[in-house]
């Protein structure tokens, strides 16, 4: 127990920052979803941290964060593929140019 | 801990269906694909007659008591089944109206339901999780699957982006309730919540992360935001299933999470579900009144339901509480598909989704605008239908515990929501059509608004049966 | 066992709505044919009910013809139906004035007949359902029925404002109703009741104790449900719109039956159940009342709609109803009853007057009409009788509601009454105007050949002139009917602390 | 015979059905049905009287609705005033029926004129059996109906339409005013018959300002319905009517039930504090001179009659208030006979010249032998010269009037006997302008040179249908003060004896012979006689222009009626259609608005929330990113991303949130 928690779980709370703060300001989509894959790695730090920290003897905490991982690997295949399809409809990759849906 | 197949029968089923029509779908040519169908609808029906062997036991757990199967999942699976055959019945002939992917669309409808069982019948946040997900991505593809349609590209981006957010967010809540207890398992959580631990303000942000995950999944405001677009832009067949099935995915989610993991931290997290259900009602009703577009309008209006739901919720203490919340669920999947079959029905059949394009379908159309009618009135909540039974049970609920000024909120809201309604019942039945040949909706669609027409009337008239079955199950089991 | 009259009532119309949907669009006459069948079937069990109405047994809350099943034991919510001296009456009304609105719909409605006589039946489901149900949400339920078809058939068939006119009516009863839904259920949980039969929660409010307030929010919650139906001053501006609207028969049983919805709650509902509530509020309600009267009449002399007019002055006769409450004596409930029942006539019959000069010169601007007493003689002979049973012309039923109303009244506001006086003055003058401007005066050449009264219009007419002069003369049989109900509501508003 | 009361109020009710149900099929032969009933009815009220002059009297009751614990009965009774004016009615309308076939000959609604003619009596004869207020309120209601729709029997022309207009409005007024009387002892006694009423005050159970207040409403309804002043305005207006109905409405009948209200009411008045009666003779006093004033000058020959009913109205009024029932009763018996006669006539004479105007008559004398000789009768009865009718009944009104000083003081009121005197004074001159107005009628119309020639040639004698009844009314006319003298009876007089006995019952006062009262007023009724003569018989036009120029103001004072009209209609009247035109608008523009603002203002806040979900979540949303962003480069794209709005709604009420639980209580 060299590393204190409060180490780790600053890097994940930093980690979401950035994501949160990337999902936000970046206009291209591939962008976006790399920062919002960015803060499910924030939240696979926490669980495994606590993991280790709080609950040596049970995994349940790793066990999520594999499945996390898998699920944002879908979601990326299934965001690039979404983002893909509107390229090629309509040429553009920066979200704030898609506009047609609002009020 | 042995896995009890027959308590997940009907998931089971559902799988084996999906890879069915997967392989039979690879082997039909394409235009030829009908039969997809009827064996989606009948499998459904198999899933639904596998809950059977269920129902005979009492509530018990499996896959080392990650998921359960008790009064309150089975209530829910019931109801998701029968939200996937209605929306399967009345497919048909849209899917090919609009050339959509047609053995897709089952696989990522059945996918999206199986999901929805899983968040019902969890007790662990991992299954939660992961039926939350399975429901969301299939349903970004879903609501992109008019390939060449420019909006429905644009509504997938939208739901994927803020989905994939709300995701994350969630995830963070689930993360620290975690840390803080040690544990994924609800019923062990709630226990160790159930001490000092409990007042730690950690807590709180916790639960605040975890209201604004769910808050976005059933799409209640201020995290609503993405609705509207996305029912707009999504073929309306999937609107009609966004409007129903990952809302009460998510309520099912919430009701047990809430009322079991988090059971002891109720004044805390009760508050905050009253402040949603008060900004989605205002939200979902003011705004709906400006829309033009029905399927917007209808976005608006679902809003505004979740948010008299989360009465319910607010009160989800109490079993009333979460039976109001499940008998109104029950009302209002059958009135909002029954209300979309007829949107469908005007919108690929007819002359199109805005509201002036009703206009005289009273003549054209007598059980279209009957039925919408009837539909609208539930969701205003009038009696004797079956919206005005679940809102009076919410009501009562909500009086029963104290929540006056709750109740008179939604009281004031259903007269609010009463300005958009009248709209379209305005003009179907005093506008004048452009043309008056009538609108002819296929056979699928004019059963599922019969259907749901008898039902949102027996709801109202002959609640009994379905007030019992639904206080019945609503009290939770705990098993630790 | 005896038949299920009650029952009767509410199922007869329902089936008759229910085939009505199913008969052919194109074969018009079936369809008037049947819904006056179906009415006719009503009136017929309604004649019939009067006999045995005297020797029927009464129930544990005093109700004639009382049936009683469990309908959603869930909220402990039951089929409750039964009549007494408040809701008997107005059954009969119902009855009556529904059978007669059919015939009149004959002439009035031109288009879309199928949807139009099932609505009619409708209503009468709900209407009928009101005054019968005893369990708070099965009247509830009735009540909410009511509503739709009146907004179709108004909206529908009705005149070149109808969307306005309808959703307005919508809204204000809507909003009315959902509010009074909330004092229903305060009422139920304050008082830990184990039904909701109205009766039965009345008699738990006493062991409630609530407290003044809580009680009189919970009044005032009721009220406002009730005072839009009335309608109750400032409640009231749906009502000329509506009316005016409205097609003829619609006119007739909006004015005749509906707006006793409201008035008939408030005396079986508000004044039963919460009797010290009901008296704190009298100062306030004969304000309204008074309100009505005058203001009601003033607004009427200044309209130029012929039928506009007549709406107000349904304003103003409500008044009348609400004094009688307000007062609580024995002669003042006697009389806000029979008010009900006289205006019910009353009204029909001049909305259906006014109908019949408006078929004919597709008019409604008093300046517009006028001679008429010399181009179509009987009908303007019957609207001038009209006009002075409205009026309140003794020897009518009007005047011996107006009578008891203010005779009970006396005691209990002294000189207050002397305002709604000023009422009775102005009433008579804008129906002399009215009769001045419309019936009086030279032959206008526009109205020359016009035909005059039908056989059909007659039989319409000639129960509610018969019924208006019967009552106006020999009105004891009427009060033999309200009076057990009446003393036992005059008991408990003394026991509150009434006059 | 007796028992048989009640059919003579049916009777013409039935003949009113009759007319009204065949009419179409027998047109204006339906008039004989009204004649038929009514003789019949005459001769049972005959035969009632008769057995009623035996001494016979008949009271039935039976229960007509029961109100809580209370049951209120309601009955008809027989009493010698009952009987005595069953008989004056059923006389004098039948008469009416029968002088108006001639008179009505060629009217376009003849069924419709004799229906309400039937009904009408029907009203005055439930009035006067009637034993509570309950029927006599609707009996006197059904006369209300039945006076407007004869006053406005030809209601093409705007003059009728006006005046019944006018006259159900004045008398609703009274109307109003006597129900509320009955509200109020209702309330007392809960009671609503006459003679239990006045039982319960003497006994206490009223206050007695309750009981002053309350007998004055009830007598606001006979000032009302007898066109006392300040209501008296509708019946001058009301001769827009056709003349027989004036004779029956206006001189015989309706005005009359007035005063048989304060009569039947009298042992309310006679219970009630002194002030009551002695308001009514105020009212009574002033109305017979103001009114008799203004007959002075008219020159329309229906208007001098009714200005004359008014006032000797007010005569009867004024010995009611006296407290003499004998009196007040006794005129009003005369007054019906003499004046109806003098209707009738005038309606002759309008027959014949076709024209109401005086001006345009003259010298009709020779043309219209038995017309002129039912006037001279009238007249002089009225005039009260001595032995017709109304010479008796005057004399005792005056006498009463003169009794009044005493009992004011005997009531304790000495301080007012001056009222008394000045009352006293009003009856007098009242004499002698009714005499002098007579007068002048009389000569203008039937002496003189004809003034319109063309009028005058075409006048003829009215047919026999007209004349007969004119015949039959004179002897009455001439004859039935008789009943007033010392020659029959105990009581000083037969009528007195005849009538007193109740009326002693009912708290009446029975009054002092004074020996000058008779001959002053013999005095004054020939002094009116004379200076008729000398301004009319005697000198010419000029000196009446002179005349008229001298006293100028007075003249049109009285030309134009004291201005009592002009008042109304710029007063009340205008104030409230004005207030009537207020509440319309304000109800449309106000009240409605108030709706349609709150309607507004959802639809403001919708437009806020739509605005709200545009412009503020996503600027919120833009400006929190900015202070969020301000040190990052990125600020600027950000603004235009609506994607990333939603989302950062979403992140911010998570932090919204957080800080909210972490402020109210984590």
């Amino acid at each position: 127990m060299a590393i204190p928690i409060l180490y780790p779980l600053t890097l994940g709370a930093f980690l979401f920052g950035v994501g949160l703060y990337g999902a936000l300001t970046k206009t291209n989509a591939i962008r976006i979803l790399m920062s919002v894959e960015l803060m499910l790695n924030a939240v696979n730090i926490n669980l495994v941290t606590f993991s280790r920290y709080i609950t040596p003897n049970n995994y349940r905490g790793q066990i999520l964060t594999v499945f996390v991982m898998t699920v944002a690997a879908a979601e990326a295949a299934v965001g690039l593929a979404i983002i893909l399809v509107l390229g090629r409809n309509r040429n553009v990759v920066d979200i704030d140019k898609i506009t047609l849906l609002k009020g | 801990m042995s896995f009890d197949y027959t308590l997940l029968l009907p998931e089971l089923i559902l799988t084996a269906l999906a890879l069915v029509v997967l392989v039979i779908d690879l082997s039909l040519a394409p235009g030829k694909k009908q039969s997809l169908t009827w064996i989606t609808f009948a499998g459904i029906l198999v899933a639904m007659a596998g809950i059977w062997p269920a129902t005979q036991t009492s509530a018990s757990q499996t896959l080392s008591g990650m998921v359960s199967s008790d009064g309150f999942s089975i209530f829910f699976k019931v109801l998701f089944l029968t939200v996937a055959a209605l929306i399967t019945l009345a497919s048909g002939p849209y899917l090919q109206q609009k050339r959509l992917p047609v053995g897709e669309f089952y696989i990522l409808l059945l996918s999206a339901t199986l999901g929805m069982m899983f968040m019902s019948g969890s007790r662990d946040l991992i299954t939660i999780y992961l039926g939350l997900e399975l429901a969301s991505i299939t349903s970004y593809i879903l609501a992109g699957l008019l390939r060449e349609d420019p909006k429905s590209n644009e509504a997938a981006i939208k739901y994927f982006l803020n989905g994939a957010m709300a995701s994350a967010v969630l995830l963070f809540g689930l993360s620290l309730v975690y840390g803080l207890t040690g544990e994924t398992h609800l019923d062990i959580i709630g226990k160790v919540l159930n001490g000092d631990i409990s007042h730690w303000p950690i807590v709180g942000v916790a639960l605040v992360f975890l209201v604004a995950g769910f808050g976005f999944k059933m799409a209640a405001a201020p995290f609503h935001l993405w609705t509207p677009d996305a029912y707009e832009g999504a073929p309306t067949l999937v609107t009609a299933f966004f409007a129903v099935g990952p809302k009460a995915g998510a309520m099912a989610a919430v009701l047990r999470a809430f009322t079991i993991g988090f059971a002891a931290s109720s004044g805390r997290w009760t508050e905050l579900f009253a402040i949603l259900a008060v900004v989605s009602m205002f939200f979902g009703n003011l705004t709906a009144l400006w829309q033009t577009n029905v399927k917007r309008m209808m976005a608006y209006s679902s809003i505004a339901h979740i948010g008299y739901l989360l009465v319910g919720v607010t009160v989800a203490t109490t079993v009333p509480g979460v039976a109001s919340v499940m008998f109104y669920l029950l009302a209002y999947a059958v009135m909002t598909l029954g209300a979309f079959a007829v949107i469908l029905a005007v919108d690929a059949f007819g002359p199109g989704d805005q509201v002036g394009n009703y206009a005289g379908l009273a003549t054209r159309s007598p059980l279209l605008a009957w039925g919408l009618t009837l539909f609208f009135v539930s969701m205003i909540g009038i009696p004797p239908t079956g919206g005005f039974m679940g809102k009076f049970y919410l009501f009562s609920a909500a009086v029963q515990n104290g929540y006056v000024w709750l109740a008179v909120v939604m009281a004031i809201n259903s007269a609010i929501s009463v300005g958009y309604y009248y709209g379209i019942v305005k003009e179907m039945f005093v506008g004048k059509p452009l043309e008056t040949t009538s609108v002819k909706a296929p056979a699928g669609v004019t059963a599922v608004v019969a259907i749901t027409m008898v039902v949102t009337l027996m709801l109202g008239l002959y609640a009994s049966p379905f007030l019992n079955w639904a206080t019945a199950a609503a009290a939770l089991p705990r098993f630790f | 066992m005896s038949l299920p009259l009650l029952s009767l009532f509410i199922l007869i119309p329902l089936v008759g709505s229910l085939v009505t949907v199913f008969l052919p669009k194109n074969s018009v006459s079936t369809i008037k044919a049947w819904s006056t069948v179906i009415t006719g079937l009503t009136l017929v069990v309604a004649v019939v009910s009067m006999f045995q109405y005297g020797g029927a047994p009464v129930d544990a809350n005093g109700m004639k013809f009382a049936e009683s099943y469990n309908w959603i034991p869930h909220f402990s919510v039951r089929y409750y139906l039964g009549v007494d001296g408040f809701s008997y009456p107005m059954v009969l009304l119902t009855a009556l004035v529904t059978f007669l609105a059919t015939l009149a719909s004959y002439s009035a409605v031109h288009e879309r007949h199928k949807e139009y006589y099932a609505l009619l039946l409708l209503l009468e489901v709900g209407m009928m359902g009101v005054f019968a149900s005893l369990d708070y949400v099965l009247f509830y339920v009735f009540w909410e029925i009511v509503l739709l078809p009146m907004y179709f058939l108004i909206a529908i068939w009705g005149g070149a404002r109808r969307e306005y006119a309808s959703i307005k009516f919508f809204i204000y009863t809507l909003v009315g109703s959902v509010i009074m839904l909330v004092g229903i259920l305060a009422l139920y949980f304050g008082t830990g009741a184990q039904t909701f039969g109205i009766m039965e929660i009345a008699k738990l409010v006493p062991a409630a104790q609530f407290a003044p307030a809580t009680a009189m929010l919970i009044f005032l919650a009721l009220y406002v449900g009730f005072a839009v139906k009335v309608p109750a001053f400032p409640f009231h501006t749906w009502l000329p719109d509506a009316h005016v609207e409205a097609p003829t028969p619609i006119s007739m049983i909006l004015a005749g039956v509906l707006l006793k919805m409201g008035t008939y709650a408030l005396i079986r509902i508000s004044a039963t159940t919460l009797p010290e509530a009901a008296r704190a509020f009298a100062p306030w309600l004969v304000a309204i009342a008074l309100i009505n009267i005058v203001y009601g009449a003033l607004a009427a002399m200044a309209q130029k709609d012929f039928k506009k007019m007549v709406a107000y002055s349904s304003i103003n006769h409500m008044g009348y109803f609400l004094l009688g409450l307000a007062a609580g004596t024995p002669e003042a409930l006697n009389g806000a009853l029979f008010v009900m029942i006289s205006h019910g006539l009353i009204s029909a019959l001049f909305f259906f007057a006014v109908g019949m000069t408006y078929e004919r010169t597709h008019t409604r601007d008093m300046a517009k009409l006028g001679g008429l007493f010399l181009t179509v003689p009987v009908i303007a002979t019957f609207t001038a009788f009209t006009a002075f049973a409205n009026l309140g012309l003794p020897g009518l039923s009007g005047f011996i509601g107006e009578f008891f109303v203010l005779l009970g009244s006396f005691p209990a506001f002294r000189w207050l009454i002397l305002i709604a006086t000023v009422g009775l003055v102005i009433t008579a003058a804008f129906h002399l105007i009215m009769m001045r401007k419309v019936l009086q005066g030279e032959a206008m050449t526009e109205w020359k050949g016009l035909k005059d009264i039908t056989g059909r219009e007659v039989l319409i007419l000639a129960p509610l002139v018969v019924l208006i002069v019967a009552l106006g003369v020999y009105p004891g049989p009427l009060f033999a009917v309200f009076n057990p109900a009446v003393q036992s509501l005059s008991k408990l508003i003394t026991l509150a602390g009434g006059m | 015979m007796i028992q048989f009361t009640w059919l003579v109020a049916v009777l013409p009710i039935i003949s009113y059905l009759l007319i009204v149900a065949l009419e179409r099929r027998l047109g204006d032969k339906t008039a004989y049905f009204g004649i038929a009933a009514l003789l019949a009815a005459f001769v049972l009220s005959a035969g009632i009287f008769v057995e009623v002059l035996n001494g016979a009297t008949y009271h039935k009751e039976f229960t007509w609705v029961i109100s809580g614990t209370r049951a209120i009965p309601l009955g008809i009774q027989l009493d010698h005033l009952s009987a005595t004016l069953l008989a004056a009615v059923t006389l004098v309308s039948s008469m009416i029926h029968i002088y108006s076939l001639g008179y009505m000959h060629g009217d376009k609604r003849i069924p419709r004129y004799y229906a309400v003619l039937s009904l009408f009596t029907a009203g005055m004869l439930g009035l006067v059996i009637a034993d509570n207020y309950f029927i006599l309120l609707v009996s006197w209601e059904i006369m209300g109906l039945c006076s407007y729709l004869l006053i406005g029997h030809w209601y093409e022309q705007k003059g009728p339409q006006e005046a019944s207009m006018k006259a159900f409005l004045t008398t609703r007024v009274g109307d109003v005013a006597l129900m509320v009387g009955i509200w109020l002892f209702f309330a007392y006694t809960g009671s609503l018959k006459f003679g239990e009423i006045g039982e319960m005050i003497k006994a206490g159970h009223v206050p007695a300002t309750a009981a002053l207040v309350g007998s004055l409403l009830i007598f606001g309804g006979a000032v009302g319905k007898s066109a006392q002043f300040p209501l008296h305005v509708w019946l001058p207006d009301a001769m827009a009517g056709p003349t027989p109905a004036s004779a029956l409405i206006h001189a015989a009948t309706m005005v009359a039930a007035g005063v048989y209200l304060v009569a039947r009411s009298f042992p309310i008045f006679s219970a009630a504090p002194p002030q009551a009666l002695l308001v009514v003779a105020i009212i009574g006093g002033f109305t017979s001179i103001f009114a008799a004033s203004i007959a002075t000058v008219m020159t329309d020959i229906k208007k001098v009659l009714a200005y004359s009913t008014v006032s000797q109205l007010g005569y009867m009024v004024l010995a009611l208030g006296a407290g003499s029932v004998v009196a007040g009763t006794f005129h009003l018996t005369t007054h019906a006979f003499f004046k109806a006669l003098l209707f009738l006539v005038s309606g002759s004479v309008i027959h014949a010249v076709h024209s109401q105007e005086m001006h345009e008559m003259g010298g009709l004398r020779k043309k219209m032998p038995i017309t002129f000789w039912a006037w001279t009768i009238g007249t002089l009865a009225l005039a009260g010269v001595p032995p017709f009718a109304g010479f008796f009944s005057k004399d005792e009104v005056l006498l009463a009037a003169a009794n009044l000083p005493a009992r004011l003081t005997e009531q304790g009121l000495g301080h007012l006997a001056w009222i008394g005197n000045l009352v006293f004074f009003f009856g007098l001159a009242t004499a002698f302008l009714t005499a002098y107005y007579m007068t002048r009628a009389t000569i203008l119309t039937f002496f003189g040179q004809p003034r319109d020639h063309h009028k005058y040639d075409h006048a003829h004698e009215s047919p026999g249908v007209m004349a007969w009844p004119l015949i039959v009314l004179s002897v009455p006319a001439a004859l039935v003060g008789f009943a007033g003298t010392t020659w029959f009876g105990e009581h000083g007089n037969w009528w007195a004896s005849f009538i007193g006995e109740q009326a002693l019952e009912w708290g009446a006062a029975e009054p002092h012979h004074i020996g000058w009262v008779m001959p002053l007023a013999i005095a004054s009724a020939l002094l009116g006689i004379l200076v008729g003569y000398l301004l009319y018989g005697v000198a010419g036009v000029k000196t009446r222009q002179n005349a008229i120029t001298a006293l100028r103001p007075l003249y049109t004072l009285l030309k134009n009626k004291y201005y009592v009209d002009e008042l109304y209609m710029g007063t009340v009247v205008a104030a409230t259609l004005a207030f009537s035109r207020v509440v319309g608008w304000v109800d449309q523009n106000v009240v409605d608005r108030i709706v349609n603002w709150v309607g507004a203002a959802g639809e403001w806040f919708a437009d806020v929330a739509g605005a709200t979900d545009r412009y503020v979540v996503d600027g919120a949303v833009n400006g929190t990113a900015a202070a969020a962003m301000s040190a990052g480069k990125g600020l600027r794209r950000l603004q235009t991303g609506y994607v990333q709005s939603y989302m950062l709604t979403m992140a911010a009420m998570v932090v919204v949130g957080i800080i909210l639980f972490q402020v109210i209580g984590g």
